[in-house]
């Protein structure tokens, strides 16, 4: 029984949390996130690029470091606790895991390469309107290897350079396509969201060149592959994010003072911290359990991912709301930090749906055909 | 129990409703959308208009620029009033604080300098009480006053002031006795807020408004005959101000149901209307339990108004509800609209909904749990005046202030 | 605007309270609560009987006091203050209301007076197995005049003499019916709940007498409407249990001291006392305009009742759940009296139906026809 | 990261399994329903049978009646036990309690008299800690202890004591210094309960069950040499009591969420599966993530075993959210059962689901929020011990024990 990181991965983290403590400071987070013209810190990206995190997972064969989904769960959650301003989790999560997946001998080593280094930035297109994605409300069409449609909330839309796109194939069937982003038949706009400090666009297709990636009409069956991975990922970012603004709140009752004591002598903060650590303990927990099932490629993934999506989305809006009330009157001013923790963790909450989407699916998954096995796994060990 | 005006009421509302219907400005939201300074003339005309006829501050005495009515016919009034008060926003505070404070401690001839000219809006206060190192624990305040002569030479810091780039004077909490305990050493002030070395610097809040200032005093003189209540009893004075800040807070918050429910409608889930699914039902219909019950809370208040009873402490529970209720609205309204939750839509993005409306209520509502007693100082009160619990234990109370433990 | 009880409710809340106050002790309700035998304090009955209270909305011509439902309100939250173990409500705001609202003239002469005077004891019996009530469930037939079936959980099923009892007609359509439990083609067996300070049964009609009660085909509608109105009247029943809850533990967090201190002035228990009374408020108000739109008989009744059934029952759990929280490890002993309240408070908040329905009611009713006018009212104002 | 033994830990796993297949108790449950008299025998039956083949109380060392395994062995045990720690349960307490506290503070010749017969479960002991007075604030206990030559005079009361009636001793703080400051003034000893002067009382809890008791001292004579520290140093060694109370409570707290399901698949709501229904889908996932992470937190202090590790205070996060828990999926479920949910049937009532089960959870849950720790004491700890929080004020440290406020 082992449920923790190694001591190589714990290592990992050592190096990554020293390196973002000292290279994205709030301060760096705010030179995106208050200027509307710039979509993420390139200079922090760049030396990201060269510590060659973006190719964690990919194998040493097509240019990546070839290590687990335990490291990436670790660099997710430090670079969730710098809320970074980069487009790690967009092509990293889901660009390049939808590529590890999916694609063909030749599309892998067409891009994965590009992927590692950085020298392009991957994306996944699937959202087109407000509420729940399903496959009969998708309109992005390919004909003729040719895909018209268009796509809002793509994370780094405006920066991306490849984008995976589920769109409906001739077929009527819901397909993934691979679509160079660069293409005069594409138009695209950026978004302005509750957080800018990262990137979103609307993407408009209008004949563009669309490559297939993994089987004809293995769309929705892909994306929800791709998105079950995605979410521990997610997961742990959403952690390291809400961990942060934690210890902010924590950090911040010990240094204030009303009634002439540390406010965090007061119950009334003292227990809501507590009530923070403890939705967090358990975000936590789940997150491990999802890493767990991640990296072994378990049966149990699909539970253990929703269940660390659900659990780490509640945590971080706990921990975040929080954090701003606990700052009093500071915390809702742009001049402190708290915001930056707010944000980001309602993005994460959002950005690969819902929590309603994710709670039926854990539903849906604890009922599903492989009720008895998967019940006494999560069930009887409980 | 009814809902029906008695009849001097229902007389009173239809005067108000006469003059009202005569005299309201029409098609004003626009051009109150353009700015503050066109904002600020609307409301200035308005309000002149107001007290022209009698219409303003109801409830003040005549010879102060009210109509000495009752607390019932100035619910009425607000009633009527609507969204028009929206106009009259910008000489809230002051009328609310300033001018219910100077009614107890200024001089007669200050009252008649000072309360007309407040009423009709010619004259803006603001309200000059909290400071970076004293919210919840307002006495704790640190702005320094010194005697000097027949004035008072002020120093410090003040913050979460609204209007205060654009009022004409300020009230003022000051620590004239570092030595003294904690509530003892205060002196209250009004200011000009014109004074030399007052300066005025807006706050960015989270929702990218600058709805507050910081205001900071440097060597700033007031004369001792703007002194409200006596030397070290500032405290005093003050409590009275808060009072009526607290008095009826309730009714400021309220939930957006309504609009959820407007947005929803035009939603669907899994292909089928939204307002069908149980799951958003279930939650919809805990929103309505609980701004239902505030809204019937605040009926109690009125009834109590109509009876000449000032509303007691019970209608902090509504703002207590209310607020924490806003972002929860917020965040399951984003919820609900998924992806597309994320836009904010400042600009004129089609694809955000109405215009970011929740996305806007996500980031104010965490303010509205604090201001005007955050969440804590109003279970501290409500407990503490409602239910008769003891008092937290005071380790500062008896302390000189400057012996207070303050972190720094 | 009057959002207050008169000068002569008041007068009689006064009476009441003195009343109950003497004759109905914790004591006194542990009479019952002991005594697997006793059904309900019959003590206690003769007098409230005798005050005429059981006959508050019957017309004078009928043998009742006359008085409105406002009147009804006072006394219910009265009854529930003292946890009385007494068949009040199930008599009064089920059957009587029943038969006040559906009855024919004759049917009216024949029952109202003794309603009025307790010489027979009416109920309500809809239930028939777990889970929620609907026509398509109700297996309760009548033929020829003749009922059989079998209903659970009838309110005060083994004293009650008369039983307006939901059952589908020859026509197979939902109707009402007055059926004499007092026929030997009748079983009926208490039944052991988590409230025995009441009193339960299952009752078994075989081929027994039955009268129609109200339209043939109505007993859907009609059945609703018996439930609004009681819901509002239970409502109150649950803030008086509730507001003794809460009495209970703020006298309690007083008098108790650990730490050298009151408990209640630490801001655990300061605040969740202030949370049990901020949802006492919320269900007080609501509770106040159910009596308004109950006594004006006013469009918007559905819709108040349901919401001061789910407030009421909301504020009920949490009042009386931490009034056993903060009375400690004593609390949770048979011998104080905290128990009392809680058995109450999920009594009444199951037996005309749980939240999760009264909620889809509110939703339903917020959305039903008369949409405009209703949302205008009901949401404008707010 | 994985769910493996080690190879070490995988054939201690293998032993324990053969030993138990070899000779666990068959069909024990229904005997063990029969009452206290079968039940207790059974469980000594059992345990003494463990005792012999060197498998109770594993991780004390060999020489006291132990087996000197590791806390991961321990774990394994209990994993591998399952069920039949029921049989056990009889002793827990004094082993978990008592058991490691003598191993502290006894003398060697009394560990070899007491920790063996302890261990087998031929001698039971119990608890006499909390009194009337004296819950969450433990240290404010009054049971009195005067030195009378080389005894000590015992008198006053305890409660919540789980098995005094059928304990042969037990570990009992008591004040023998009332004007030393409360933590002072304390000293511990252990008690023959067969001792003349006590008396024990069955305490009926609201589920209707009596697991604890009452337990009364008049004028109960201990002798000196059953003291466990020195005179006036009792907190000292309660906290030793109290730590190993505390280590691992999480773990003995479980969701119903199984049971829940269970019942759940058999219900219809709106004619269709009740787990088909949305509400009732968000609110079980909710249950689920949570007892989920619980699950997960647990897994974590596993891992901390295995490295030979204790586990922390954060495992009380564990307690604090499923005590809570228990409590709101009872209430949840009997609202599922809608009006069959007010049936209790303890008795053959068929229209009662599940016999009762989660009714009789509704009223055993609110205890547990309480037991070991009540959820605002857990809270104190987990902000005082992991997020290193200040100390509530204590306006009781100092005081002499005859002038701390008592209300009395």
């Amino acid at each position: 029984m082992n449920f923790e990181f190694s001591q190589e991965q714990e290592f990992l983290r050592e190096q990554a949390r020293d390196f973002l403590t000292k290279k994205c400071s709030p301060a760096e987070v705010r030179k995106v996130l208050d200027n509307p013209s710039l979509s993420y810190h390139s200079e922090l990206w760049q030396q990201v690029a060269e510590l060659g995190w973006l190719g964690t997972t990919i194998p040493e064969n097509y240019g990546g470091l070839g290590l687990g989904y335990l490291e990436l769960c670790v660099l997710a959650e430090e670079i969730g606790r710098v809320v970074a301003p980069i487009p790690f989790s967009t092509t990293v999560y889901l660009a390049t895991e939808a590529i590890l997946l999916a694609a063909n001998e030749s599309q892998k080593a067409q891009y994965l390469p590009k992927l590692a280094t950085g020298e392009i930035l991957g994306t996944l297109a699937f959202a087109e309107s407000a509420g729940k994605v399903s496959s009969d409300k998708i309109a992005c069409a390919v004909q003729n290897g040719k895909i018209s449609g268009s796509k809002i909330v793509v994370p780094d839309g405006d920066i991306a350079h490849l984008a995976v796109v589920a769109a409906k194939s001739e077929n009527q069937q819901l397909s993934l396509y691979l679509v160079d982003l660069q293409q005069d038949s594409i138009k695209i706009e950026k978004q302005n969201t509750i957080d800018n400090s990262r990137s979103f666009a609307k993407i408009t297709f209008n004949n563009a060149e669309a490559e297939l990636l993994g089987e004809l009409g293995q769309g929705a069956h892909l994306l929800a592959k791709i998105l079950d991975r995605a979410a521990v990922l997610y997961a742990f970012e959403q952690v390291g994010n809400a961990q942060s603004a934690l210890d902010m709140a924590n950090e911040y009752a010990k240094k204030r003072y009303a009634f002439g004591r540390q406010i965090g002598s007061f119950q009334a903060i003292k227990h809501k911290l507590v009530d923070m650590f403890a939705q967090l303990e358990l975000a936590r927990s789940n997150a491990y359990y999802g890493a767990w099932a991640l990296s072994t490629d378990a049966a149990e993934l699909p539970l253990a991912a929703a269940t660390a999506r659900v659990s780490a989305s509640q945590a971080g809006f706990i921990c975040t709301a929080d954090n701003i009330h606990i700052h009093g009157g500071n915390g809702a001013t742009w001049e402190f930090n708290c915001h930056l923790y707010y944000r980001r963790a309602k993005l994460l909450a959002l950005v690969i749906g819902n929590d309603q989407e994710w709670k039926d699916k854990i539903m849906d998954r604890l009922l599903a055909d492989n009720q008895e096995v998967m019940q006494k796994k999560m069930l009887e060990t409980a | 129990m009814n809902f029906n005006d008695s009849p001097a009421e229902a007389a009173f509302r239809q005067s108000v409703r006469e003059w009202l219907s005569a005299n309201a400005p029409q098609n004003w939201k626009e051009e109150f959308k353009k700015g503050l300074s066109p904002a600020l003339a609307l409301g200035k005309a308005w309000q002149a208009k107001r007290a022209a006829a009698g219409w303003a501050c109801i409830h003040w005495p005549q010879k102060y620029g009210g109509r000495g009515a009752s607390l019932i016919e100035q619910a009425i009034w607000e009633q009527e009033e609507g969204e028009l008060a929206r106009l009259s926003g910008f000489f809230f505070i002051g009328q609310q604080m300033a001018g219910t404070t100077l009614m107890v401690y200024a001089t007669e001839e200050q009252k008649k300098r000072y309360l007309p000219p407040m009423a009709s809006g010619e004259e803006v206060w603001c309200q000059l009480f909290s400071e970076p190192g004293a919210g919840s624990d307002l006495a704790g305040l640190r702005t320094k006053a010194v005697r000097d002569g027949d004035d008072w030479i002020i120093n410090g810091q003040k913050i979460w002031t609204s209007g205060a780039h654009y009022s004409d004077y300020g009230i003022l909490v000051t620590r004239s006795d570092f030595n003294a305990p904690k509530h003892l050493g205060l002196t209250y002030f009004f200011v000009d807020m014109k004074s030399p070395g007052i300066e005025v610097k807006p706050i960015k809040q989270i929702n990218g408004n600058a709805d507050f200032n910081e205001v900071y005093f440097n060597d700033v003189r007031i004369p001792d005959t703007q002194r409200l209540g006596r030397e070290g009893e500032g405290w005093k004075v003050a409590l009275t101000t808060l009072m009526n800040e607290r008095a009826g807070i309730g009714t400021f918050y309220k939930s957006n149901f309504k609009q959820m429910l407007a947005e929803l409608g035009n939603m669907t889930i899994d292909g089928k209307p939204a307002l069908e699914d149980k799951a958003l039902r279930a939650q919809m219909a805990d929103f309505y339990v609980s701004m239902s019950g505030v809204r019937n809370i605040n009926f109690r208040m009125m009834s109590d108004l109509s009876k000449g009873k000032h509303s007691g402490p019970e209608s902090s529970v509504s703002k207590l509800i209310i607020a924490k209720q806003q972002q929860d609205e917020a965040a399951f309204m984003m919820d609900m609209q998924n992806y597309a939750g994320i836009l904010a839509a400042t600009g004129d993005d089609e694809d955000a909904s109405q215009q970011g409306y929740f996305q806007q209520w996500f980031f104010s509502s965490p303010a509205l749990r604090i201001a005007g007693g955050s969440d804590e100082i109003l279970r501290n009160i409500l407990a503490e005046r409602v239910l008769k619990l003891p008092a937290d234990i005071r380790v500062d109370k008896d302390l000189p202030f400057t012996e207070i433990p303050s972190g720094v």
